[in-house]
């Protein structure tokens, strides 16, 4: 059988090492280089080349592997493969894009072909995680070649076409040195950037496997005999992000009465047709570790709102500017104008800017000169609170927010990789995320796809999209 | 004036052009007295309504259906329209200004002058819409008025081209030599010989043109760079709403047809005043 | 011959370097590429450490000149997305771009020169009408909605064409297609308004009183003349679609050379927009320098004028 | 006549093309006009006939500094005008005026009749206000036009009222010397009359100086105190009118004497002289020499 | 003998934004074969449309032919096809117009618009093709006329390519040559040689000629017959001299008198015709010249005169109430 997937944009590069993209360039080239673990859908860590992996103490990973695989070359993937590959990312003079998922690694021993172990400079629970996502290219080849348009496989598929801009074709590798066999004659990744066409693409029986749909054209997918849709929902929590580094947002009250003024159910109920999840005044799902399940929303209280805003004393005839990085979201102009309709009920009036996501970028990350609202949408690749709620400590530099209390529960959380105390660190860290209110908590956003009929589909809320998820349908 | 009546009337195509343009301009000039639903306001647990001409004058009605927050589209046209057209308008007089002087200029300097000012021209032409309208937008931030004014910037081009072809024809007619017989400035002969010679060009240029931009805001907004929601204008319409083309046709159907619409009234207007004014086409005299 | 042919490469050398030196400078002022590379979460100093790796911490003039030193040289660096060559990475693109925009153009310059010349030649009569309508709704149709229109009922409801993609003859029929609307109702409008102008030339009449039959009268006098404003035209179009049709080829999932530049763009990838935009200026510039020898050619009255 | 000269033009040249294109390597620079002298006395008409092509509405051009000659002087009541620049020149402009010969693309076709006629006043601020109505008022009825007609535009009116048009304008600021250039070749037999009369009327009340570029060479004979006959850039041959009809000396205006066709149905059949243009190209350096008193003929061996 | 060209009641009309045009009134003549008519009026007085109406080639709208038959040789061009129309033009009717400058294609060498005409109406291919066209330009003066085949209309003087015109007008040797105005732009040294051409022709194909033109001298030169045309109707017609001698239009007179000549010198003044030429989207209801004519009788300004004969010379009509000659004796009497 062969399969369809289309993907949103083009992939960019082959390097596995020169792209942090996980929807995008690492699932493609995970069908063809070797990672040491996979991620199932249920976001468990599998083994692949590893067949064990153990915290030995809280700086030291320790990792067992396949004897006898190898490239399609005949080189070897040994430790001594799995040492050259991370030192080639991490590499003082020429560090590659992915560098800063190592930059906790101290160093790598090999201890036998099939044994290694990894010593960071302090714990780093998540490490598991990052390195199923980190993928290996065989080291004399990657030396002689230009890995960024060049590929030689180590697992399940290799090229057999490429067509830059267009599609990638690939085929079974014959060499492979695992146990099981691919389960598809070929695999093509299809680039098709435009929503609409890519469910006619699917409706028209060209594609097998398309994300990124609206929630309302699910129901329409799901009616056609060709192909069948649904959402889970992924790591990636909408939330609005305040500039509390700017008046009125650093004012508590004014921000908790925006919290009370958003309609979260109906947004999730009316706008992804009940596919969306609250957040549980959180940023994170309830698949992270770290996860605070006593935490509910704010409920939609415009009276309470409006009581707050008067306390709060906020002057509220001046519009405050609502950044919108347009085409990010999946539906987030529609979100930001119904979030800014509800500020309105209550008395606030906002500017919505909509703009590019690079531009959105360059405020956020390089200027720091955040609109005092904006739409963000956040996810952390290891579904570990450490990650995400870094992104909200006091003195990084994305956060634009400043709060103590919440920095502390942070260093406990990461100074150890006890798992219980790590969770009481991060229950406490969300509880004053929640009740300081940095940004309006509004929904996961819901994994949307739709697969034809020829396939059946594991769903999964991370950004991967990979042929071992799917099966032929019998 | 009369004759220009007497002639439309007997243009069919150049009439319906009239007709339909006097009824868009007429529906935009009064969208605010119409009692219409908020156009920037809906009803989320309404969004995506279909068209329905059930209890058509009761107050939540949406004879054209509902766009993708719940808005009623008719609205949102009639008042896209206003949005729409003052966009286009500014944009195309902005631009006819500019393009029709540095047209002029270069028609009738030629020279250095002209050489400069066309390898500008092509030098535009090779930059994308998107890195001009990026940069206006990172200059100058999001707003109506830099859409406009991005708008603009690709127009100019096109009657600066028009029209100094048309000057260049023009120098050489005997009255240019006359007006320099008697003595009069560079100046006075751009301004008062050749300018008013080249306004018929540049209206028609100008009419090409405001169908050329409605069209244009649609492709910024499809980039993501044109109109700031929840502002309505019929280009934003049909660029957010094109997800929705196979489940609900009505949002982009009926922008895109006002768009269509405009765009052959002003082009059949425009056809006809190019026929009206240009004494070849039209009957000898 | 050599003189006119010196000078208008000059000026066009010119026009292009005045192109690759705005856009150096404008996406300069556009932001900065280190901070979309990296993953949400690196830390300043990789920012940092990526800025100084793509050599954006150098001083601006720096740059430019470097920049122009290597342009020179055709070597336009390394892809901050991509990690090649930029211009090897446009170039891959090419033909794609190029396929397309040849095809629309002539299906365009066929259609609209048929529509051109019947609703010029029948002027007055329902068959102008019908023809002009069409044209006129062939340029206020938007690009978009037309073309998922046709993705709708070709691809997904009769199933005859695919919905989008490159390759063989059958991906290219809908988006040449839709372009080729585009392009036909401008040629027809020019053409027709171009003829209409001719055929109340004198030269007309002459070749009617001589008896000619009526072919000869309009391939060889009225087509003929109105073959250089078609041709300007046709230039100008070209450069366009060659400069990329980003709507058409988005929904049409077509990967051309403009979609690979607005993506540049969005991504920040300098080399990539610079290596792009070059290459469609020379383009651009080269079609209007061979637009204007062949102006030379059409009518031999510019060849003396010269 | 003992009246001092207008307009003196010495050695006037002026040439064309030769450039430096792709296409005209080999296209060869055409002198239009190649060492050409002639005065214009106060209150004269000087005619200026020629094959066309000749350089008769170059020199018109030139002289009024239209277009600048390559080389040679042109001296109005004495003062050089070649060097000067336009804003020098402006002065002089009112004194110098020039008919064109479409009457057609002569007027601006956007500008209302009036305004056209007012524009030299204007530029040269000679009047403003109720005084300019006034004066264009006059200037129509001068030249034969309704003052009504003022805020009509050109296209209301027919070719005998535009040149009359052209002709106000012209006299506005009541030059000393206006140059014709072929000013009735567009019209009609019975308005030429119309306006050879108003030039004549004209000359006897304001003292006009005219070099009257034209083909027709029974008007010029009529009009004409003196005629000037070009062939390729030269003038071959000058003299008071009279005598060059009576006594042409050089071979081309015999020929071109001798051509003109006579409106009598009996002398149909008379002899024509023939010169071939091609072979008898008027040589730059050949001097004019004066075969009697004011008549000069270019000294040219003719094969 | 039955005439080559028989023009018969002959109407055209125009729409204009102005109104109905009234060009071509009822006109009705007819052209013996080996004759040579020169027609001569007022600008605007409907020679060019009638010609025009009569080939076919009126640009139609806003051209309308609303009566009228034009015999050829037994046919009636007015019925014939576009098809059987095309056959007739450029070979038995050759045609050439006034303005050399717009006449001619600028993109197509001279050569080859020479040659379609006689591609299209003789049998002449190769060689000969080349001879003849090579012939023809030395006949219309053209001088090395192989070199100058190839070259562009832009490349020939303004008398050359006149005379490029009239090769084209008589390559097919046709039996009728209509040229209107056909050297109103060129130098007189250049007109009579054309007219020495043309006269040739004549003596050596039998050619009728059909020549209008502004010029008085020309048709004295030239033609056997004159014509004078205003307001879309003949006012006077018949043998050359006897025309020029006794005038019996009112404005055939006037046309001749206000020709310079030794007395009009002397004056300082030409006679001249006052007024301007009627508007005719909306003509005089009579006699078309009458408000511009100092002998106009009441008659004159509400009938339309109808073409008599003037009776002393055969073939010497004119259209006028009034008994020109007779006044012009009175007037001489009361000057005595
Ligand atoms: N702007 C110009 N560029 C090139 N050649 C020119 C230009 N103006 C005039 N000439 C050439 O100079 C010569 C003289 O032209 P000019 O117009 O003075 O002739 P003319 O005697 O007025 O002729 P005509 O009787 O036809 O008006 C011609 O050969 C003409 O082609
Ligand atoms: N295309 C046209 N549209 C409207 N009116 C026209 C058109 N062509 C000619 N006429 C009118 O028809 C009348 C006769 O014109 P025609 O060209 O026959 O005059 P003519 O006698 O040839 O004059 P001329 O001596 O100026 O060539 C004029 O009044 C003219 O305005
Ligand atoms: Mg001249
Ligand atoms: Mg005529
Ligand atoms: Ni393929």
């Amino acid at each position: 059988l062969d399969i369809t997937i289309a993907q949103t944009s083009a992939v960019n590069t082959l390097d596995p090492h020169a792209s942090a993209s996980v929807g995008l360039d690492l699932s493609v080239l995970s069908h063809i280089y070797p990672t040491l673990l996979l991620r199932a859908p249920d976001y468990s860590l599998q083994p692949s080349l590893a067949t064990e992996w153990k915290a030995i103490d809280d700086l030291t990973w320790q990792f067992t592997l396949t004897p006898d695989a190898t490239f399609a070359n005949g080189e070897k993937l040994d430790a001594q493969t799995v040492a050259w590959n991370i030192n080639r990312v991490t590499d003082a003079d020429n560090p590659k894009r992915i560098s800063s998922w190592f930059s906790q690694v101290e160093s790598v021993n090999v201890i036998s072909p099939t044994e290694f172990q990894i010593k960071t400079s302090s714990p780093y629970p998540a490490l598991a995680d990052q390195l199923s996502m980190f993928m290996l290219l065989p080291p004399e080849w990657a030396e002689a070649n230009d890995p960024t348009s060049e590929t030689i496989s180590g697992f399940l598929y290799e090229i057999s076409e490429y067509v830059p801009g267009d599609h990638i074709t690939l085929k079974p590798n014959e060499s492979y040195w695992g146990d099981e066999s691919a389960k598809f004659d070929s695999v093509t990744f299809r680039v098709i950037p435009e929503t609409a066409s890519r469910i006619a693409s699917l409706l028209a029986g060209e594609v097998d496997m398309i994300n990124s749909v609206p929630a309302s054209e699910l129901a329409r997918i799901d009616a056609s005999d060709m192909a069948s849709a649904g959402a889970v929902d992924s790591t990636r929590s909408v939330f609005i992000k305040f500039n509390t580094e700017k008046a009125p947002l650093d004012n508590k009250l004014f921000r908790q009465a925006l919290n009370y003024a958003v309609d979260k159910d109906l947004i999730a109920e009316a706008l992804f047709d009940g596919r969306a999840n609250v957040s549980a005044c959180q940023v994170m799902t309830p698949d992270y570790f770290g996860f605070n399940p006593d935490l509910t929303a704010y409920e939609y209280d415009p009276e309470k709102a409006k009581q707050l805003l008067e306390e709060s004393g906020v002057d509220l005839s001046q519009p405050i500017e609502f950044e919108l990085p347009s085409g990010q979201y999946l539906q987030g102009a529609e979100v930001t104008q119904a979030v800014a309709q509800m500020f309105e009920d209550v008395g606030v009036k906002t500017e919505i800017q909509s703009m590019e996501f690079g531009a959105y970028l360059d405020k956020y990350r390089k200027a720091h000169d955040l609109g005092r609202l904006s739409l963000l949408g956040q996810a952390w690749a290891t579904i570990d609170a450490d990650g995400l709620l870094t992104l909200f400590k006091p003195g990084n530099q994305y956060s634009y927010w400043n709060d103590a209390t919440f920095d502390q529960h942070l260093i406990a959380g990461g100074s150890t990789t006890d798992q219980d105390s790590r969770l009481a660190a991060y229950k406490a860290a969300t509880e004053v995320m929640c009740d300081e209110a940095p940004v309006v908590f509004l929904y996961a956003q819901p994994a949307t796809y739709g697969v034809s009929s020829r396939v059946t589909y594991q769903p999964r809320g991370d950004d991967w999209m990979r042929a071992f998820d799917m099966m032929p349908a019998e | 004036m009369k004759n220009l009546i007497k002639d439309l009337m007997r243009s069919k195509a150049g009439l319906i052009g009239a007709i339909l343009l006097l009824l868009i301009v007429f529906v935009a000039v009064f969208a605010p007295f119409l009692d219409l639903p908020d156009p920037t306001r809906g009803d989320l647990r309404a969004r995506l309504a279909g068209p329905t001409w059930d209890g058509l004058f009761s107050p939540g009605a949406h004879p054209l259906g509902t766009d993708e927050v719940g808005r009623d589209i008719l609205s949102r046209m009639i008042h896209g329209s206003r949005v729409t057209l003052l966009v286009a308008t500014t944009a195309v007089v902005l631009g006819g200004i500019v393009g029709t002087a540095l047209g002029i200029w270069a028609g009738y300097k030629g020279g250095l002058v002209d050489r400069v000012l066309m390898r500008l021209v092509d030098i535009q032409l090779a930059i994308p819409l998107m890195l001009l309208a990026l940069l206006v937008v990172a200059a100058l931030g999001p707003s109506l008025r830099n859409v406009v004014l991005v708008l603009a910037l690709t127009s100019w081009i096109r009657y600066a081209r028009i029209i100094r072809a048309q000057v260049l024809s023009l120098r050489e007619r005997e009255f240019v030599q006359s007006a320099h017989a008697i003595g009069a400035s560079t100046m006075r002969i751009m301004f008062f010989h050749i300018l008013p010679n080249v306004l018929t060009p540049a209206l028609v240029v100008g009419t090409l043109e405001l169908a050329r931009i409605i069209i244009m805001d649609s492709a910024l907004s499809f980039l993501g760079l044109g109109v700031q929601p929840p502002t309505p204008s019929w280009g934003r319409m049909l660029a957010d709403g094109r997800v929705y083309i196979s489940s609900a046709w009505w949002t982009v159907t009926f922008p895109g047809l006002a768009i269509v619409l405009t765009v052959l009234s002003v082009n059949l207007f425009g056809d006809w005043l190019r026929d009206y004014f240009d004494p070849k086409t039209r009957n000898k005299k | 011959m050599l003189g006119f042919v010196l000078r208008r490469l000059g000026e066009s050398l010119l026009a292009v370097w005045g192109v690759v030196t705005i856009v150096f400078f404008v996406t300069r002022i556009l932001g900065d590429p280190a901070a979309l590379l990296l993953p949400i979460g690196a830390s300043a100093q990789d920012i940092d450490a990526l800025r100084a790796q793509l050599g954006l911490d150098q001083p601006l003039m720096l740059q430019y000149v470097q920049f122009l030193v290597k342009a020179v040289q055709g070597d336009f660096g390394t892809s901050f997305q991509h990690g090649r060559d930029a211009m090897q990475v446009v170039l891959e693109r090419l033909p794609a771009t190029a396929t397309l925009a040849l095809t629309a153009i002539a299906l365009g310059l066929v259609i609209g020169g048929i529509a051109g010349s019947i609703a010029a030649l029948k002027r007055g009569k329902t068959i102008e009408f019908i023809v002009m309508t069409f044209a006129l709704l062939g340029q206020a149709t938007p690009v978009f909605w037309l073309g998922i229109m046709l993705i709708l009922f070709f691809g997904v409801n009769l199933g005859w064409l695919p919905t989008g993609g490159y390759g063989t003859l059958s991906h290219l029929i809908l988006p040449a297609f839709t372009l080729a609307v585009f392009v036909s109702a401008s040629i027809a409008r020019l053409l027709r308004s171009s003829m209409l102008e001719i055929l109340q030339e004198d030269y007309i009449r002459t070749a009617k009183a001589k008896g000619l039959l009526r072919h000869t009268v309009f391939v060889w006098h009225v087509a003929r003349n109105a073959l250089i404003p078609v041709v300007t035209m046709t230039a100008i179009l070209t450069g366009e679609l060659l400069g990329g049709s980003v709507v058409t080829e988005t929904v049409f999932s077509w990967p051309g050379i403009g979609r690979l530049i607005i993506q540049a763009i969005e991504a920040k990838d300098f080399p990539v927009i610079q290596a792009g935009i070059t290459l469609i200026a020379v383009i651009f510039v080269l079609i209007n320098f061979l637009v204007d020898l062949l102006y030379g050619v059409l009518d031999p009255r510019i060849r003396s004028a010269r | 006549m003992t009246q001092p000269n207008v307009l003196e033009a010495k050695n006037l040249m002026r040439s064309f093309g030769g450039g430096t294109g792709f296409f005209d390597r080999n296209k060869p620079v055409i002198h239009a006009i190649n060492g050409v002298s002639f005065e214009i006395a106060e209150g004269e008409t000087l005619g200026l006939v020629g094959e066309s092509g000749s350089g008769k509405s170059t020199i018109g051009r030139a002289v009024l500094q239209l277009e600048k000659p390559d080389s040679g002087s042109v001296k109005f009541r004495g003062t050089e005008l070649t060097t000067l620049s336009p804003p020098q020149l402006k002065p002089y402009r009112k004194h110098m005026q020039m008919i064109f010969q479409d009457p057609y693309s002569a007027l601006n076709p956007r500008m209302k009749v009036g305004n056209f006629v007012a524009e030299p006043l204007v530029v040269h601020q000679v009047e403003s206000g109720s005084a300019l109505t006034d004066r264009v008022a006059e200037l129509f009825q001068t030249v034969g036009l309704d003052p009504s007609f003022m805020s009509r535009y050109p296209h209301e009116f027919s070719g005998g009222q535009r040149q009359r048009i052209n002709i106000a304008r012209a006299i506005a600021l009541n030059p000393a010397f206006i140059v014709a250039d072929e000013p009735i070749t567009a019209l009609d037999v019975s308005i030429q009359a119309q306006i050879v009369n108003l030039f004549q009327d004209l000359q006897d009340q304001l003292g006009l100086a005219y070099l009257f570029i034209a083909h027709d060479l029974s008007m010029v004979r009529y009009l004409c105190s003196r005629v000037a006959v070009m062939l390729r850039g030269r003038i071959v041959e000058l003299a008071p009118t009279e005598q060059i009809f009576a006594d042409p000396r050089h071979p081309y205006t015999q020929s071109l004497l001798a051509a003109i066709p006579v409106p009598d149905p009996d002398r149909k059949h008379r002899p024509r002289i023939p010169f071939n243009v091609a072979r008898n190209i008027p040589p730059r350096d050949a001097p004019m020499i004066e075969v009697s008193p004011g008549h000069y003929v270019l000294d040219q061996e003719i094969q | 003998m039955a005439p080559l060209l028989d023009i018969r009641n002959l109407t055209v009309e125009f729409d204009t934004p102005e109104g109905t045009v009234h060009a071509v009134n009822s006109l009705s003549y007819s052209v013996e074969a080996g004759e040579t008519l020169g027609i001569v009026g007022e600008s605007g007085s409907g020679k060019s449309v009638h010609i025009l109406a009569m080939m076919g080639l009126l640009p139609m709208p806003p051209g309308r032919i609303v009566s009228g038959e034009a015999w050829f040789d037994g046919q009636n061009l007015m019925d014939m096809s576009d098809r059987e129309l095309r056959a007739v033009r450029g070979g038995q009717i050759g045609m050439v117009f006034q303005d050399p400058m717009s006449s001619l294609n600028p993109v197509l060498t001279v050569g080859r618009q020479l040659r379609e005409v006689l591609v299209r109406h003789t049998d002449l291919t190769g060689t000969k093709l080349r001879a003849r066209m090579i012939e023809l330009l030395e006949i219309v003066g053209i001088p090395h006329p192989e070199a100058r085949l190839d070259q562009y209309p832009h490349e020939f003087s303004g008398g050359m390519r006149q005379r490029v015109m009239i090769a084209i007008g008589m390559a097919c040797n046709p039996r009728l040559l209509v040229a209107d105005e056909a050297t109103t732009a060129l130098d007189v040294t250049v007109q009579a040689q054309i007219l020495d051409l043309v006269r040739q022709l004549k003596q050596d194909f039998g050619t009728t000629v059909l020549w209008i033109t502004h010029d008085m001298g020309v048709v004295a030169e030239l033609a056997d017959t004159i014509q004078v045309m205003y307001g879309g109707r003949i006012m006077e017609r018949g043998p050359v001299s006897p025309v020029f001698r006794t005038p019996h239009s009112a404005y055939t007179h006037g046309l001749l008198k206000s020709l310079p000549d030794e007395g009009a010198r002397a004056q300082r003044r030409l006679y001249q015709i006052n007024g301007s030429p009627p508007n005719m989207a909306n003509p005089p209801k009579g006699d078309p010249f009458a408000p511009r004519n100092p002998y106009a009788t009441e008659r004159c300004l509400n009938e339309v005169p109808p073409l008599r004969d003037v009776g002393d010379v055969p073939g010497h009509k004119v259209a006028a109430w009034y008994d020109l000659p007779a006044l012009l004796a009175q007037e001489n009497e009361v000057a005595k």
